[in-house]
C-alpha cells in the first residue's frame, strides 16, 4: 500500500455522520432540565427606552424570569471588540440595551421559560415604551456635521479615520499626460446567511462551579476567554465546545450578546439554558457583511498603465462594534492595489456608526471590497482607452517572482499572475468569445465577457498584525494501539480539515488514513488555538500539525534507530513501517509505539509516550491569486442577466485534496456571484430592515448557476513547509468583479461606465432604454 | 412610504368636513376601529384592528388633528403600536369643492416598523392604498345622501 | 390532540398541542434531530422530510396534519444493516456537502426527484432542488452527487 | 418562530367543514395545505383562534372532465396539476403554471383552492384561471354558486367568497382547436413569487384571425386582472407581430401598479407588456398547427 495521500482526492471523514443525520449541531443538544430563552427586540432603529413592562410576561405559564438591560448592568460584562487601532472610538455595548436602542433587532429583554414555545409566547407579552429618535442609515449624512449622533458621548458618528499612503503623489498629480477617472462604487450590505442560524447552550454546574457552553462558533477558544471575562468566572472553569457548526462564513467569528446572556441565566438558575436564533433574528442581529462606499480617483497613462489610485472609503460599521467590526475595512485599504504594480496609492478609510446591525467579517472580510475596487478600476481604464481588459491587466502586473512589495507596503509571498491569466484565457476560449460577442452585437444582442485577476491575503496571519493572535496549535498523539489522535486549535465547520489534517498526519507517519482521527472545537480537549477564519485553517493550523508530526517522527526515529542499528536521519516512515530508504532495515510502526509507551529501553533523555504539541507562528500572510472569466447574456428587453459560463483558475498554493479545493471554490463563487447579481440586505431610511425573511433576502438557488469550469495552478508559498496558501475565500473574492465586469462589458455599446450591485434587471433595463441606472 | 390620492365625494364640503371631525362617523369608517375616545387635548385614543385578510393586528394609538382650517384642510397625525410593530403617519387632508361635491386630497408619509416592515415590503403600498379605499368607501356611507344622481350626472364616475 | 404517525417504519402515538410544528415533533418528541430548521417561511428546505413519499417542508406542516401519515427522515434512509442509500453514498463520493446542515433536506428532495424521474438531466436536478438552499457548495457537487446516485440506482435496478 | 395557540379542526366531510366555518366565523381560518397561512401564523401576523384544516376532504381532490368542462377539486395539489396527463393534453397552461409555483415541496402540499382563496397579489394561479375563463365554485350551508374568475378577485388578498363559503372547485373549458395557451413568469429571486406572471389562451378562426384571447396578469397590481385593453386590440384581428407588440404595450393600462424592493411600478408596467407580448407569441405559435 502506498501512503501517498497529499494531493489526492480523498473522501471526507466528516461525511458519514452528516449524511445520515447523526451529527450534533447545537440545537440537537438536549440536557435535563433545560431552560429556554426568547429575546425581546427593538422594532425601532433609534429610540429611548422609557419603560419595560414585563409583569404580564412574568405571569405566563412556564416563565421563570424576565431580565432587562438594567438587571444585567454590572453583573454581565460588555460585548468585546478585539480590534485595537489608534484613536478608535469604542462605545459601550451591553448585552441587553440600556436606556437606548440603536438598531432594529437590538435585544432589550430576555424571557427565561421552561419550554421553547412558552418563552416565545411570553416574549410577545413584554411591552416596551419607546420614544423614537431620528435614525441614521445614510453614510454621507452620518458623517456630516449636522447629523444626529448615535453615541452622544463620542461626539460624532466617525469611529476612526485611517490613512494609507505610498509612492510619489506629487509626481502623479503634476503629470498632465495622465488621464483621470472619478467614480463612486457602492459595495452593498449582505447577510452572511449560514444555513444553521446561531445558537448556544450554556450549562452551569453549581456543585463543580463549572460552565460548559456549546455554541455555534468559529472561535471556541477566544469565546471561552471572553465569556470568562464577561461573567467574571475563573477561565479555567469555563469550557466552550463548538459542536457541528452549520456554516458561518465569518458570521460566527464573534462574541454575541445572546452567548453572554445564556451564560448569565444559566449561572442564575444553575440549570442548562438554550437559545436558538430564528432566521428572522439571524437576519436582524447576526453581523452583516460589506457595506462600503468607495470614492475613487484613478490616474493612468494612455497606454493603460495605472500610475495612481486614490480612494476615500466610507465603511458602515453599524451601531456598535462587534469583535472585529472596525478592522474589516482596513483590509480593504491594505489590498486595494490587488495584483498590480501601481506606483502611488492613497486610501482614507472612515469607519462610520449608523443605526443598523454591526458589520463584521463575511467571507473575504474587506478583501472582496478591495478586489472589487481594483478589478473595476482595470476595466474602467480599459473601457476609457478602448483597450482589451486583458491588455490593461498585463500592462500593470508585476513580473512573476517572490516577495513583491507594492506601494501599500504589502509584501506578496509568491506571484505569477500572468500564468493564471493565460490559463483562464485558454480555458474559456477568450478570443473565440470576443468574436462571438462582436457577431452578436451586430444583431443587437448583449453578450458580456468579464475578467477578474485577483490576489487575496490569507492564512491569517502573523500575530504582530492580528487583533488577537495569529498563531495556531496542533497536537499529534500516537495512541498505544498505534492509532493516531490529532488535536487542532482551529475550529473547522464544513471546510473538511478532519480529512485534510488526517491526510497530512497519515502521510507523514506512514500510517493508514483511516487510523487517524482529528478532533477540534472543545477547549477542554484540544490545545488552545485561535479558530477558523481568514482562509487560515490548513495553512496555519495544518502547519502546526505538520510540525507536531515531525516531532513525533523525530522521537520515533530515534527509537527505531536503536532497534535497527541505523541513524535516525536514514529512516523513512511508510506503509506502517519505519525503515531505511532501501527497505533493508525495517521495523513495524506499532512496535516502535510500544517501545515508547512501555518505556523499557528508552534512549537517554527521551521521555516516555508519544504526544507532541506544536504552536506555529506564521512569518507572513500568504497571497493566493487567480483569474476568472464570466460570460453573461442580457435580455435586451427586460435587463435580466443570464450567467452562461464561468471559468475559474485559482492558485491557492499546494493542493492537499483537490476535491475539497473545488468545493471551496464553488461555494465561494456562488456567494460572490450572489453579491453581484441578487443579494442585498436593505434598511430603509428610517432604519427598518426591509429584507427581514428569506422571502425578501435572496440566497441563490441551484438553478441560478451555470456549470463552473475550474482549474488550478500551484505556486507553493515559502511561508509554511506545506506550501499551502488557503482557499476558503478565493471564489468569493474573485467572482464578484468578474460578473460585474461581464455585465458592464455587455452594456459597453450603450456608453454606461458603472452600475452598482446587485445588478437587478431593473437597473439594467434603465440603461437599456437610454437612461442612467437608478438605485432601486 | 408615501400615501397619496384623492377621492370625490357626493356631499358639500362643509358636511364632509364636519363628518371627518365627528368621532362617531370617523370610528364607523376607520377600518377595524374598535375604539376612538376623544381626549381632553383634542386627540383621540384609538384601538384599531387593521390588516388585510387574515393578516390582522390590533394597534393601540393616538390620532391627532392639527392645523384645522375648516372646511378646507387639516393635518392628521397617527401613531400606533401592536404586536406586528408600529406605525407613524402624518399627512395633510384638503377638501375642495368640485362638481357639486367635494374632492378630498390626501398626501402623507407613513412609517411602518417592526415585523410588518421586515416581512411585508412587497405588499405595503398596495395594503395602504386598499385601507385608504376601504376608509373612503365606508366614510361615504356616513355622509348624508345629497342627491347623488345629480352629482354623478355631472360626468364623474360614481364615488365607490 | 392525539396523533399517530409512522416514522421510519415505527409507529408512535403522541398527545400534542395543535400548534406543534412537524419538525419540532420529529426533533423533540421523536428525538430525530437529523431534520434541521433553517428558516421559518418554507424557503430553505433544510427541514425537508418525506410524508407519504412526497417531500414536504416539515417547518410548514403541523404535527396534527401528519396524523395517520408515514414519515421518512434522513435517519430512515439507510438500509437495515446500516448500508448507505445511493444518495447518501453519492453525496459522500462527490463531496456534495460541506457543513452538512442542508444535507438531510437536500438528500430527501433529491430522493423525491429520483422516484419521479430516474434519469434527470443536470437542469432537471437543479430545478428539483430549487426548494433547498445550500450556502456552502455552490450546488455543483450536489448536482454531481445526485447524478452519481441516479446512476447507482439504475445499475442496481438492472442488476435486480 | 412559533404560532400562537389555536384550536384545530379537521373536518372529514364538506358538510362538517361548512358547519365549522359558519360556527367560527371571523375567528376561524381555513387551511388547505397551509403554505400561505402557516408562515404568517409563525411570524404571528395571523393568529386565528380556530384553524379548520380542509386537508382531509379527499372528495375535493380530483381532476376530471365532464359536460365539456374540466373540473378540478379545490384540494388538488399543485403537483397533481403539474403531473396530470389529462391537463397536459387538454389544458397545458395549468401544468405549465403549476411547475412555476414555489418549489417541489411547496407543490406537494399547496393546493389550487388554497392559493386562489388566499389571493396573494403575486400568486401564479390567479393569472392562469383568468386566462382560462374559469369558474370557481363556492359552497355554503345554503348551497353552491359558481363565480366567474373575472369577478373572483376583489382586491389585495380579498376575494368574492362570502363569510361561510368554501371554495370547492374550479372548472374551465378545455383548449379548443386552433388554440394555444401558455404561462410565462419572472420570478422574484428570493420568494419565487411572480414579479410578473402572464397566462394567455388564444384561439384562431378559420381565417387565422384571433377569435378569442384571454390574458391573465399577476404580480403587477393589488390583484390579478385580465388585460382587457390588450384583448380588445386583438380580437378579430390577424395576429401580426407588430399588432401583438402594440397591443401588449397596454398590458398594465389602468392598473394601480405595485412597487417594491425588486421592481418599481414603472418597471413592472414595462415587464407586463414584455411578458404579455412574449406569452401571446408563444400561445400563437402553439395555436398555429
Amino acid at each position: 500500500m502506498s501512503s501517498k495521500l497529499l494531493g489526492e482526492r480523498i473522501k471526507r471523514k466528516e461525511d458519514p455522520r452528516l449524511i445520515q443525520g447523526r451529527s450534533h449541531y447545537v440545537d440537537d443538544i438536549q440536557l435535563c432540565g433545560m431552560l429556554y430563552l426568547a429575546f425581546v427586540r427593538s422594532p425601532h432603529a433609534h429610540a429611548e427606552i422609557k419603560a419595560i413592562h414585563s409583569e404580564a410576561a412574568q405571569k405566563m405559564p412556564g416563565v421563570l424570569a424576565v431580565y432587562t438591560g438594567a438587571d444585567l448592568e454590572g453583573r454581565l460584562g460588555l460585548i468585546p471588540c478585539a480590534a485595537g487601532m489608534e484613536g478608535l472610538k469604542v462605545p459601550p455595548h451591553p448585552c441587553l440595551a440600556l436606556r437606548r436602542v440603536r438598531y432594529v433587532g437590538e435585544p432589550v429583554a430576555v424571557v427565561v421559560a421552561s419550554g421553547r414555545y412558552q418563552a416565545v409566547d411570553a416574549a410577545a407579552q413584554v411591552e416596551v415604551d419607546y420614544e423614537p429618535l431620528p435614525a441614521i442609515t445614510d453614510l454621507d449624512k452620518a458623517v456630516s456635521s449636522d447629523s444626529p449622533v448615535i453615541h452622544e458621548s463620542l461626539g460624532d458618528n466617525i469611529a476612526f479615520v485611517a490613512k494609507l499612503e505610498g509612492g510619489d503623489w506629487k509626481a502623479v498629480e503634476s503629470d498632465a499626460s495622465l488621464k483621470v477617472i472619478r467614480q463612486r462604487l457602492v459595495n452593498q450590505r449582505l447577510a452572511p446567511l449560514s444555513m444553521e442560524t446561531r445558537g448556544v447552550v450554556a450549562s452551569y454546574s453549581p456543585g463543580e462551579d463549572t460552565l460548559t457552553v456549546w455554541s455555534s462558533t468559529q472561535i471556541p477558544h477566544l469565546l471561552k476567554t471572553q465569556l470568562a471575562v464577561m461573567t467574571g468566572m475563573d477561565e479555567a472553569r469555563v469550557r466552550v465546545i463548538a459542536p457541528e457548526v452549520g456554516g458561518a462564513f465569518g458570521s460566527k467569528l464573534n462574541v454575541y450578546a445572546e452567548e453572554g446572556v445564556a451564560c448569565f441565566v444559566s449561572r442564575q438558575f444553575g440549570k442548562p439554558v438554550k437559545w436558538i436564533e430564528s432566521r428572522r433574528e439571524n437576519l436582524m442581529a447576526t453581523i452583516h457583511g460589506r457595506d462600503q462606499i468607495d470614492d475613487l480617483e484613478i490616474y493612468f497613462r494612455p497606454d493603460g498603465k495605472v500610475m495612481g489610485l486614490k480612494c476615500h472609503i466610507l465603511a458602515n460599521l453599524g451601531a456598535y462594534h462587534q469583535l472585529l467590526t472596525p478592522a474589516i475595512p482596513t483590509l480593504t485599504a491594505l489590498m486595494i492595489l490587488g495584483c498590480y504594480n501601481i506606483p502611488a496609492v492613497f486610501v482614507e478609510t472612515k469607519g462610520v456608526f449608523t443605526n443598523t446591525m454591526s458589520t463584521d467579517a463575511y467571507r473575504g472580510a474587506g478583501r472582496p471590497e478591495a478586489t472589487y475596487i481594483i478589478e473595476r478600476v482595470m476595466d474602467m481604464v480599459a473601457r476609457e482607452l478602448n483597450l482589451d481588459p486583458v491588455e490593461v491587466r498585463l500592462k500593470n502586473f508585476p513580473p512573476p517572482g517572490k516577495d513583491i512589495v507594492l506601494a501599500t507596503g504589502v509584501s506578496y509571498d509568491t506571484a505569477n499572475y500572468q500564468k493564471t491569466l493565460k490559463k483562464v484565457l485558454t480555458l474559456s476560449g477568450y478570443k473565440k468569445l470576443r468574436r462571438e460577442q462582436a457577431r452578436l452585437r451586430k444583431k443587437g444582442k448583449y453578450l458580456g465577457i468579464g475578467l477578474s485577476t485577483y490576489v487575496e491575503i490569507c492564512a491569517m496571519g502573523p500575530s504582530s498584525r492580528m487583533p488577537a493572535g495569529g498563531w495556531e496549535s496542533g497536537t499529534v498523539r500516537v495512541e498505544p494501539t498505534g492509532k493516531v489522535t490529532v488535536l487542532s486549535g482551529t475550529s473547522p465547520h464544513g471546510q473538511g480539515e478532519e480529512t485534510s489534517f488526517a491526510q497530512i498526519v497519515a502521510e507523514e507517519l506512514g500510517v493508514p488514513y483511516d487510523d487517524v482521527t482529528v478532533y477540534h472545537g472543545d477547549t477542554n480537549q484540544v490545545p488552545m488555538g485561535i479558530g477558523t477564519f481568514g482562509s487560515r485553517t490548513t495553512a496555519v493550523g495544518g502547519t502546526a500539525i505538520y510540525h507536531a508530526a515531525q516531532r513525533i517522527k523525530k522521537k520515533m526515529a530515534r527509537l527505531a534507530a536503536v532497534k535497527l542499528g541505523a541513524k535516525p536521519s536514514e529512516l523513512v516512515f511508510r506503509d506502517g513501517k519505519i525503515e531505511t530508504e532501501d527497505g533493508s532495515k525495517s521495523v513495524k510502526f506499532g512496535e516502535v509505539v510500544g517501545e515508547a509507551y512501555f518505556a523499557k529501553q528508552l534512549p537517554p533523555g527521551l521521555a516516555p509516550g508519544l504526544v507532541e504539541n506544536y504552536v506555529f507562528e506564521p512569518p507572513n500572510y500568504t497571497y493566493p491569486f487567480g483569474a476568472h472569466v464570466a460570460v453573461v447574456e442580457i435580455d435586451n428587453e427586460t435587463g435580466e442577466v443570464n450567467l452562461r459560463n464561468y471559468f475559474a483558475v485559482d492558485d491557492c498554493g499546494r493542493i492537499l485534496n483537490p476535491m475539497l479545493v473545488d468545493g471551496q471554490i464553488h461555494g465561494g463563487l456562488a456567494q460572490g456571484i450572489g453579491q453581484a447579481l441578487w443579494e442585498e440586505h436593505v434598511y430603509d431610511e428610517n432604519g427598518q430592515l426591509l429584507t427581514g425573511t428569506l422571502m425578501d433576502c435572496a440566497a441563490p438557488r441551484a438553478h441560478q448557476f451555470c456549470w463552473f469550469e475550474t482549474a488550478n495552478t500551484e505556486t507553493r508559498t515559502p511561508v509554511n513547509p506545506l506550501g499551502v496558501k488557503g482557499v476558503g475565500e478565493a471564489g468569493t473574492i474573485g467572482s464578484t468583479p468578474a460578473i460585474v465586469n461581464a455585465v458592464m462589458d455587455a452594456l459597453r455599446p450603450l456608453g454606461v461606465r458603472h452600475i452598482d450591485m446587485p445588478l437587478k434587471p431593473e437597473k439594467i433595463w434603465q440603461v437599456l432604454r437610454g437612461g442612467s441606472p437608478q438605485v432601486v | 412610504m408615501k400615501v397619496e390620492g384623492s377621492r370625490q365625494l357626493a356631499a358639500p364640503r362643509e358636511v364632509v368636513y364636519r363628518c371627518l371631525m365627528d368621532p362617531l362617523s370617523l370610528a364607523q369608517a376607520l377600518p377595524g376601529c374598535e375604539k376612538l375616545d376623544p381626549q381632553p387635548d383634542g386627540s383621540y385614543q384609538a384601538t384599531l384592528k387593521i390588516g388585510i385578510a387574515s393578516i390582522k393586528g390590533t394597534y393601540q394609538g393616538r390620532v391627532q388633528i392639527l392645523d384645522a382650517l375648516p372646511p378646507e384642510s387639516f393635518r392628521m397625525k397617527i401613531e400606533g403600536k401592536g404586536a406586528g410593530g408600529f406605525l407613524k403617519g402624518e399627512g395633510t387632508i384638503s377638501l375642495t369643492v368640485q362638481n357639486g361635491g367635494t374632492l378630498i386630497s390626501y398626501s402623507g408619509e407613513v412609517q411602518i416598523g417592526g415585523m410588518i416592515a421586515s416581512v411585508g415590503q412587497r405588499m405595503m403600498q398596495a395594503a395602504a392604498q386598499q385601507m385608504v379605499q376601504q376608509f373612503f368607501d365606508a366614510f361615504s356611507h356616513q355622509l348624508p345622501a345629497v342627491q347623488p344622481d345629480a352629482v354623478n350626472s355631472g360626468g364623474l364616475p360614481p364615488s365607490t | 390532540m392525539k396523533i399517530r404517525v409512522k416514522i421510519n417504519g415505527v409507529t408512535r402515538e403522541d398527545d400534542v398541542e395543535p400548534r406543534l410544528l412537524l419538525v419540532h415533533y420529529l426533533r423533540e418528541l421523536a428525538g430525530l434531530t437529523g431534520t434541521h430548521i433553517g428558516c421559518e417561511t418554507s424557503i430553505c428546505g433544510a427541514c425537508t422530510v418525506l410524508m407519504n413519499g412526497a417531500a414536504v417542508k416539515s417547518c410548514t406542516v403541523l404535527a396534527v396534519q401528519a396524523d395517520g401519515s408515514e414519515i421518512t427522515t434522513i435517519e430512515g434512509l439507510s438500509g437495515r444493516n446500516g448500508q448507505l442509500h445511493p444518495l447518501q453514498q453519492g453525496f459522500w463520493e462527490e463531496h456534495g456537502l460541506q457543513c452538512g446542515y442542508c444535507t438531510p433536506g437536500m438528500i430527501l428532495a433529491a430522493h423525491q426527484l429520483l422516484s419521479r424521474n430516474p434519469h434527470p438531466s443536470r437542469a432537471e436536478i437543479r430545478k428539483a432542488l430549487e426548494g433547498n438552499l445550500c450556502r456552502c457548495t455552490g450546488y455543483q457537487h450536489i448536482v454531481k452527487a445526485v447524478e452519481w446516485a441516479a446512476e447507482k440506482v439504475r445499475a442496481q435496478a438492472e442488476h435486480a | 418562530m412559533i404560532p400562537e395557540p389555536f384550536e384545530y379542526h379537521s373536518p372529514q366531510s364538506l358538510e362538517e367543514a361548512l358547519r365549522l366555518v359558519t360556527e367560527f366565523g371571523e375567528e376561524g381560518k381555513m387551511m388547505a395545505g397551509g403554505h400561505s397561512l402557516l408562515p404568517m401564523m409563525k411570524l404571528r401576523l395571523a393568529s386565528p383562534r380556530h384553524v379548520i384544516d380542509l386537508g382531509r376532504l379527499s372528495e375535493l381532490r380530483y381532476i376530471r372532465e365532464s359536460d365539456g368542462w374540466i373540473e378540478i377539486g379545490a384540494l388538488t395539489t399543485h403537483f397533481q396539476i403539474e403531473s396530470s396527463s389529462l391537463l397536459r393534453e387538454k389544458c397545458p397552461l395549468l401544468p405549465e403554471t403549476a411547475r412555476e409555483i414555489g418549489d417541489a415541496q411547496v407543490r406537494n402540499l399547496g393546493t389550487l383552492g388554497g392559493s386562489l382563496a388566499h389571493a396573494d397579489p403575486a400568486a401564479d394561479w390567479p393569472a392562469a384561471i383568468l386566462a382560462l375563463d374559469a369558474e370557481i365554485r363556492a359552497n355554503s350551508a345554503g348551497g353552491e354558486r359558481w363565480i366567474a374568475a373575472q369577478d373572483f378577485f376583489v382586491g389585495l388578498m380579498t376575494t368574492a367568497l362570502a363569510p361561510g363559503e368554501i371554495l370547492t372547485a374550479v372548472r374551465l373549458p378545455p383548449l379548443p382547436r386552433r388554440a394555444g395557451d401558455t404561462y410565462l413568469k419572472l420570478r422574484q429571486p428570493a420568494s419565487g413569487f411572480a414579479v410578473v406572471g402572464v397566462g394567455v389562451r388564444l384561439a384562431l378562426n378559420e381565417a387565422a384571425h384571433i377569435e378569442r384571447v384571454a390574458i391573465g396578469v399577476t404580480g403587477i397590481g393589488p390583484k390579478a386582472y385580465r388585460a382587457a385593453a390588450v384583448e380588445r386590440e386583438l380580437l378579430g384581428k390577424p395576429p401580426t407581430a407588430r399588432r401583438l407588440a402594440e397591443a401588449a404595450a397596454r398590458a398594465a393600462d389602468g392598473v394601480q401598479t405595485n412597487s417594491d424592493l425588486f421592481a418599481s411600478a414603472e418597471y413592472r408596467k414595462h415587464l407586463a407588456s414584455v411578458y404579455v407580448r412574449r406569452a401571446l407569441e408563444l400561445a400563437l405559435e402553439r395555436a398555429n398547427p
